[in-house]
């Protein structure tokens, strides 16, 4: 049998758990994806199916304490980081129940008492933010690390430039996650920029870029927290490029022109889900059945979220003029 | 005559130009084989090539610098900003080179480019995908800013501003992409600084822009079956400004609502209604004038909200009739 | 009383603050040793050290973010942007992030935060350095925009802006720095909202911000010369606007001159006359709402072209008696 | 007699007329700062003593066709782009004659015509139309290249990483000149970024970053020469940091308490001009003479250019509305 070797703070049942985090994640996108080719939520949305190791895989090295900063593409993140499904599922379908009272939708889903500061329909927006939470760390001595995820094309933007540069220049605890899904939109990340690892731009800060499978929950587990234990020693930001894909289009008006059907089949075979299953099996950790157990309580998750969105009220439109200011 | 819809005129109004001058370019996210987030380019990299129909990373400030710096070695960049909200990042280079650099040159050098985006509500895209921030650009000496609400306008007045030295930023409208108008198959200009009396009316002048000009039609429309005449001009260039166009209307009707999409405190309404009580045509009110914008929050998600957050043709009715019953 | 200067009376806003509550600090380009582009952080690096008075790389876009970043977990930053036409760089922060934060989190988390930035010409540092853009962020819903002319209210506005729990953008006058006023040496709050008559009069209302607010004093004197009494308004905070103190002054009087340094078209001067005009304040007018501000050019840098560039103390007594002739 | 290693472009005539130029160039700004102190010339202003070396070595190797973009310590570029000191001085006189009419002054002074697109007053406000610039040549296929100013504070701005990506993806005839004088404005260096070599930023790029001595004239021609030559080719652009040092404050109002009197001296026995001079001494291009003789002719083109400026016309009124708009 396997050993696998997973960072101390991951106990055997934490693996259980993530196991089934993952699946409530999948189930969840699934479930948006249909609601939206349904034209049952309003809006647009960005899926993540086939990154979901790196959402869980970071977000299991996390305490509460610990924050978050994510992106259009965030509903992983939210979850990975504490989010229940039935409150995210109710924001998409705009009910006063959802963490933005059905005034943010899909791309600002936030959770700022759990920690979550926020998707960001601006891409690289959220970076900067992350720099500013994980300065008040520093400067009020608290303990938590900030994680900063990000895409491939937001590596392009000056926000992430400076940012990152502040984050070195202060040594602030703070992880850069950049989810490479080889493409921005359409954009493959190879014709917008001329450096075949974008881990190599940590270079011009003076600070580790690693190179991770993103596809790998076991790898993105072990970075992060190599990653963490650096922020927390004070020693500064890590820049963690995990390698992915996601299945599916760019949002839901995406024809995936810019794309083959056979990249994608290759990206297929590599499902972190799978993966992660294999490699628990394998280490004795999940049996066949254990595992479709899991898989049916995360389905079950989700058509409750469904249930208690369906269920939840609508905004009035008094609403619209609250909480605009503090 | 030919109809075709507002994102084909547009896309017309740009491969016509492209095909004559050979310095005309668009840049842009994801304008290439995706077609751009709107579809406007859809087609265009197959006919021009990758060069001039050219995918950018996303770094908004950077792609407007090269625009800019393009133009002002002899290109006519068009820069395609994927969502107006973006300009947020662009702006240094908008307002602080591009707007200013002819004159703090004592006139040497010209930036002949043409900024394009999309701005609106009405999708659900929420608070970061919906602005409409067209003010910020016309307070800028140096900018021009263009709004076409119809796809006639809308390849007319793209041409202009091809065709013009200066830097235009030219804003469509989500919701108006799919609506058709009659367009001609050869190239046609609209001068900018031209309004368009869009209907012609004698009781209430409506000074409408973009989506809200087909909003003002339906409520004076509506308001014609009970006998209220209403005309409707659209300035479709807010810089330059047809200021004659509005003062001739408001002078003739004395009553005037000024409506757009944008919030209204601080949106170009303010400037149109403090210009109309700062002409001759103040002495013909009969009425105080009246602002229609957007309401004082950010753009919400949930479709009922996003609709009561901007002018709706009932607001308009009420604005108008509120205002025949003072009088 | 006490007189200090107005630069003196923001340094000492944010000494007092900081020396009560360990969450405020500032951050920004040169604010160290060096103690800002034109004085106003001197000194406090000595009293704070470095983490509180922290200089920054020049990124403004970054900085902005940290300083909504740190706003959201629990700090009170005040970002010190060196130059107010540097937030052409920084909007994206400021607009799609500071200000829509709390709203699109369906009113969970805040953004307690100040930007404080000089802004205005007269300094001779032309067109990328003298703007005066207020006029955007009061477009913004979810900002907060303050503009203090005095010593006094400059204390008093930045104790408030700092308490307060949202965005707040400051802008202070760089011709004003060296101006005094009697301002207590304790902490004290003016709120945000609330108008100042800087004088009684009964003839004509000047409504003016900033380093007018001075011109239009001047100018009043002068006038009073000839018998006429003028009333000079003051808002102090743009948004939000003190509507009520502008409207009682306009019914009184019956004319209005609205006067800014920012650029005439599509300033805040606009919403403010568009704002008057729709009030009931509107039949007490016996002249049309003129406005004053700048000429639509970006500010030259010949010290003449600068000063012909925005309104002087003789435009607004020419704006003044032209009204009065008309009357 | 030392043998000079300088690009086959470099004449020996060229060598005495640079020598000559970076006279022109300093006793330019000498006598701006003393005008500047007399409170004769309005506004502000940023010199660049002790930095002519990298404005004048850089500029030898380009031509009339060539583009610039300089900075808001820009009269080295100009001048070395060859601007003429009497338009410049009207310039900061405010003079109808000056090269912006009186309207930009020392911040924006430009020469469209002659390929100095112009000062910037926004700090990396003209990378990204460096950018621009190279763009146009690559379309248009013209054979001219772009050299782009900018300082060290200048690579910590987002459109400093933006225009650079670019640039590289494109591989735009372009040549990154960052002038590393060790402050930005008050800001050291090396508190603000964590890498020793501002070089080191090019490999974030993938393009090359090379490191120079940027008050060896030599030096400055040769590394400048190899990046042209590299641009010319389609090979695309290359950063270039050449180390230097500003004498003089910030700008008018600075009491540089921010370094010491110890490191100004350090710096100023690195004189450029000097170690010129001694370099072209020793390679036989020079005496003592005719060295004298040049700087003397150097003195009387500023003398000549202030009188210039001093006869010119002031802007009327009329002139505030007029170059708004083309
Ligand atoms: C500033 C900004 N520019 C452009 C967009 C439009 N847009 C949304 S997502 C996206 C692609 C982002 O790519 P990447 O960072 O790789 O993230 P991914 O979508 O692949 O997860 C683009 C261009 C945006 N939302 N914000
Ligand atoms: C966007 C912007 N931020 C800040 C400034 C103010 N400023 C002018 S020059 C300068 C320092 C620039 O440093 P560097 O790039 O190293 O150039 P140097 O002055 O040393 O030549 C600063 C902060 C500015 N002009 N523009
Ligand atoms: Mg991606
Ligand atoms: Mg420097």
């Amino acid at each position: 049998m396997d050993r696998l070797i997973v960072p101390d703070k991951i106990t055997d049942n934490k693996l259980i758990n993530l196991y089934k985090q993952m699946w409530v994640i999948r189930f969840f996108e699934e479930k948006v994806d249909e609601y939206f080719a349904k034209g049952m939520i309003h809006g647009t949305t960005h899926l993540a199916i086939g990154q979901e190791a790196s959402a869980a895989g970071v977000c299991a090295l996390l305490d509460v304490e610990d924050k978050i900063t994510s992106t259009h593409r965030g509903h992983g993140h939210c979850i990975a980081k504490g989010a229940t499904a039935d409150k995210m599922m109710a924001e998409l379908f705009g009910r006063t129940t959802g963490y933005c009272k059905g005034k943010g939708g899909s791309m600002h889903i936030a959770d700022v008492d759990m920690g979550n500061l926020g998707a960001n329909g601006i891409v690289a927006g959220g970076i900067p933010l992350a720099v500013g939470s994980a300065l008040t760390a520093h400067m009020k001595k608290l303990n938590y690390v900030t994680v900063c995820f990000f895409g491939d094309g937001a590596t392009n933007e000056g926000s992430f430039h400076e940012a990152v540069n502040l984050a070195s220049i202060w040594k602030l605890p703070v992880i850069f996650v950049c989810e490479n899904n080889q493409y921005g939109m359409s954009s493959p990340v190879k014709e917008m920029v001329n450096v075949d690892n974008l881990a190599t731009r940590a270079q011009a800060y003076g600070i580790p870029g690693v190179v991770a499978d993103g596809n790998d929950m076991i790898e993105m587990m072990n970075v992060t927290d190599e990653a963490i234990k650096r922020a927390r020693r004070g020693e500064g930001p890590t820049f963690i490029e995990a390698k992915t894909y996601r299945w599916k289009g760019h949002s839901k008006s995406d024809t995936k022109k810019y794309r083959t059907l056979e990249e994608e089949k290759e990206w297929m075979r590599k499902d972190p889900i799978k993966r992660f299953k294999n490699d628990l099996m394998k280490a004795g950790f999940l049996t066949k059945e254990k595992a479709e157990k899991l898989q049916e309580e995360a389905k079950k998750v989700i058509e409750d979220a469904v249930k208690f969105a369906d269920e939840s009220p609508m905004p009035t439109l008094d609403d619209l003029l609250t909480d605009v200011y503090a | 005559m030919r109809e075709i819809t507002y994102l084909e005129a547009v896309r017309e109004a740009m491969s016509q130009e492209m095909r004559v001058n050979n310095d005309v370019f668009i840049l842009g996210e994801d304008i290439g084989v995706y077609g751009g987030a709107f579809g406007v380019t859809s087609g265009m990299i197959e006919e021009f090539g990758p060069e001039r129909v050219r995918d950018t990373p996303i770094s908004e400030a950077g792609i407007a610098g090269t625009a800019v710096g393009s133009a002002l070695t002899g290109m006519r960049p068009i820069l395609d900003l994927q969502f107006s909200d973006f300009i947020t990042i662009a702006m240094d280079q908008i307002v602080n080179q591009a707007a200013k650099i002819r004159y703090m040159y004592g006139g040497k050098g010209m930036v002949p480019m043409v900024v394009r985006t999309p701005s609106g509500s009405g999708t659900g895209a929420a608070a970061q995908h919906s602005q409409s921030l067209e003010a910020w650009v016309t307070h800028i000496p140096g900018l021009k800013v263009v709004q076409p609400s119809t796809a006639y306008d809308a390849k007319g007045l793209l041409k202009a501003a091809i065709d013009d030295d200066n830097p235009v930023i030219f804003y469509e409208h989500k919701l108006l992409y799919k609506t058709s108008s009659h367009v001609p198959e050869d190239t046609y200009s609209i001068p900018l600084g031209k309004a368009d009396v869009k209907r012609e009316g004698s009781d209430v002048t409506i000074v409408a822009t973009a989506i809200m000009v087909h909003r003002a039609l339906e409520a004076a429309m509506e308001l014609a079956k009970e006998g209220i005449d209403v005309e409707v001009i659209d300035p479709r260039t807010l810089v330059p400004l047809d200021e004659e166009a509005i003062i001739t209307s408001v002078s003739k009707t004395g009553r005037v609502v000024v409506v757009h999409e944008a919030v209204k405190r601080g949106g170009y309404g303010a400037e149109i209604a403090s210009m109309i009580a700062e002409s001759e045509a103040f002495d013909y009110l009969v009425a105080p004038i009246k602002r229609l914008g957007a309401a004082p929050s950010p753009v919400p998600y949930h479709p009922e909200l996003e609709k009561a957050h901007v002018p709706q043709v009932p607001n308009i009715i009420q604005a108008v009739k509120e205002m025949l019953k003072r009088a």
